[in-house]
């Protein structure tokens, strides 16, 4: 029961955080937009294909910026010394993950709401005609990301070109759930439910499922001093 | 496995050993063995590709091992071994890449194509890559030591699925086709040669590592000992 | 020259260069440790 | 709960999920390429999506454009037989009797049409008798 106190108080403190002052979502958001607006234009002349384009790219957008919204909630924590506080307050390092990967998979929620939404708009293809699809597959390519994203962001807390490292280190590791993720987000575009979509799907839940245990597992490795 | 334990590297019998079997290997690969029927002459690719490739595979496992055991013990030693082995490892993993990517394009007629096999070894090399510029990026041993040590470890996930990718997935990527005695035999020859080779190569760069180590700690040491470097000497 | 005649060149170019990028390395060691043992020979101020 | 232990318990996990990842690989075959077959058994009307098709060139059926930019050739499976049409580079060593993968999609007139064609190894490398 305490665990669990404990674990609402670190996300709390990180949402009320990002709240007063602002310093992930706006920036991420806008990045996310800017790169949705680009794409949506550059794919006005495409005509076969779409599905498959559009469906890599929304990925890309949201990759991008998430993750450079996990290396800031991270890099947050150095002022003030606030992540060494964290370290210093009585929980594991597991639980310390699970709150930042927590915060990490609402904030690049919200992402996804804003790059799909504007994909919707500008590129005029049916993402959400099948809402309920659309949400399983963003869900679980959410918590591919954020796992990874997270699992790695720690490490990078106070290097100054911490956010190009993170996106060059977490690639590899990401690269599985991006190309996943895409796959299945063109089957829901080309209304292709089937044996094919609920692959991947089971694919991002494995990939989901190894990599938030070995978040728990190897979090403690990668932050001590 | 302390400095002295390692003299077999520079064992002269063992360097004119490695360089004959590899001469040898070489002269099977592309004068005794056979062309090949259907695909011809670029065939011979088979020798060298089967060789790097198990090498990759094997450096790979290595180097996770090594970062579990450093990981459990907190030994540098520990370290230094994987580190050799990334090094060694990264260069037989891009090799594997570059030669079956020729021999595609002269067997498949594509340079590249999403085959499990494929996908799996270019997602290993990727690894290979992050974890050796891990190593570079970060100036604390041990923390550098740590992270890259906790990536190998998830890296090696992927080192099953790339051994059984054409076992449990479908693809284009031959499994372990029949083949003459005589390539059978070259094909012996080269891997024996080639991994002894390597495995040189990697004993060589891990004595590196370990007289860096060793050096470092002297030139502290001389550093307290001595405060003043021969700089105020010629100064004087 | 056929394919695979290239394909071995290139094999060995690379190789050849780890092997001489790990000798620079050595010859650096070396330095380093000529420079240790001046530095130790020289006489305690 | 020791670094140790935790090391164990997420091998475990990560093993397992793995070996299910193994599981479904086998059951469904992640597929690179479908057969001839599996492909006609579908219904006509679901055939009309891109996919790699794995068969062998039917004797006598190739015919290669002088200009080697495109070919057809029947594509033989174990029990059915499929057209082609194929635009696009050609591997050098296209030929009669060799398995080869088919990029493409199905046509509802029963025509394949492709726009890739990798060739595939044999399974058995035999000696040249020249």
């Amino acid at each position: 029961m305490l665990m669990v106190t404990q674990f609402y108080w670190m996300v709390r403190k990180d949402l009320v955080s990002e709240y007063r002052a602002r310093q992930v979502w706006p920036a991420m958001l806008m990045l996310g937009t800017l790169v949705s607006f680009l794409f949506s234009a550059q794919l006005d002349g495409v005509v076969e294909g779409r599905s498959r384009i559009v469906g890599m790219l929304v990925w890309l957008a949201i990759y991008f910026a998430g993750i450079l919204a996990m290396h800031r909630t991270f890099a947050m924590e150095q002022e003030d010394d606030c992540w060494d506080a964290l370290r210093l307050y009585p929980v594991t390092a597991s639980w310390i993950y699970l709150a930042k990967f927590t915060v990490n998979f609402l904030t690049l929620a919200t992402l996804q709401v804003v790059v799909l939404g504007l994909f919707v708009v500008f590129s005029n293809v049916p993402l959400l005609d099948h809402p309920l699809r659309m949400l399983t597959v963003a869900l679980l390519g959410n918590v591919g990301l954020t796992s990874v994203g997270t699992l790695l962001g720690g490490v990078w807390t106070e290097n100054r070109q911490g956010s190009t490292m993170l996106a060059f280190l977490t690639l590899p590791l990401a690269a599985p759930v991006l190309l996943a993720a895409s796959e299945a987000t063109r089957l829901v575009i080309d209304q292709e439910g089937g044996p094919l979509w609920w692959r991947w799907l089971s694919f991002l839940v494995v990939f989901s499922i190894v990599f938030v245990t070995a978040g728990i597992v190897l979090f403690e490795l990668l932050i001590e001093d | 496995m302390q400095r002295s334990d390692l003299k077999i590297v520079s064992a002269r019998w063992l360097t004119w050993l490695v360089t004959g079997l590899l001469v040898a290997a070489l002269g099977m690969a592309m004068r005794v063995a056979p062309m090949e029927q259907s695909m011809g002459q670029v065939q011979r690719i088979l020798y060298i590709h089967v060789s790097v490739a198990w090498l990759g595979l094997m450096g790979f496992a290595v180097m996770g091992v090594c970062a579990m055991l450093y990981l459990l013990h907190r030994n540098m030693a520990w370290n230094r071994w994987s580190q050799a082995a990334n090094e060694v490892g990264w260069l037989c993993s891009s090799l594997t890449l570059f030669t079956g990517s020729i021999w595609a394009h002269a067997a498949w007629g594509t340079w590249w194509t999403w085959d499990p096999r494929l996908t799996t070894s270019l997602l290993l090399w990727a690894l290979y890559s992050s974890c050796l510029i891990l190593r570079g990026s970060i100036q604390e041993s041990h923390r550098s030591a740590r992270i890259t040590s906790s990536l190998a470890l998830l890296g090696l996930i992927d080192l099953p699925l790339v051994i059984m990718a054409t076992r449990w997935f479908r693809g284009i990527h031959p499994t372990s086709p029949e083949m003459e005695p005589v390539m059978h035999f070259t094909l012996l020859l080269n891997v024996i040669g080639f991994t002894l080779f390597f495995s040189l190569l990697f004993l060589r760069r891990l004595r590196q590592l370990q007289t860096d180590n060793l050096l470092r700690k002297l030139e502290l040491e001389a550093l307290v000992n001595h405060p003043y470097p021969p700089l105020s000497a010629a100064g004087g | 020259m056929s394919l695979f005649v290239i394909t071995y060149v290139v094999f060995w170019l690379a190789v050849a260069l780890y092997v001489i990028r790990l000798g620079s390395q050595q010859r650096r060691l070396q330095d380093r440790l000529l420079a240790l043992q001046s530095q130790l020979q020289m006489p305690e101020r | 709960m020791t670094t140790t232990h935790k090391l164990c318990l997420g091998g475990i996990v990560i093993t397992m999920a793995t070996t299910c990842l193994a599981y479904m690989g086998a059951s469904s075959s992640w597929q690179f390429y479908m057969t001839v077959d599996e492909f006609l058994n579908q219904a006509p009307t679901s055939r009309d999506y891109r996919v790699r098709l794995s068969g062998k060139v039917g004797h006598d059926s190739l015919r290669i454009a002088t200009d080697r930019t495109s070919a057809s050739f029947t594509l033989v499976g174990a029990k059915s037989h499929l057209r082609v049409e194929c635009r696009g580079p050609l591997p050098d060593n296209l030929t009669e009797g060799l398995d080869v993968v088919v990029e493409g999609h199905g046509k509802n007139s029963g025509l394949f049409q492709g726009d890739k064609v990798l060739t595939r190894c044999a399974s058995k490398y035999d000696a040249s008798n020249l």
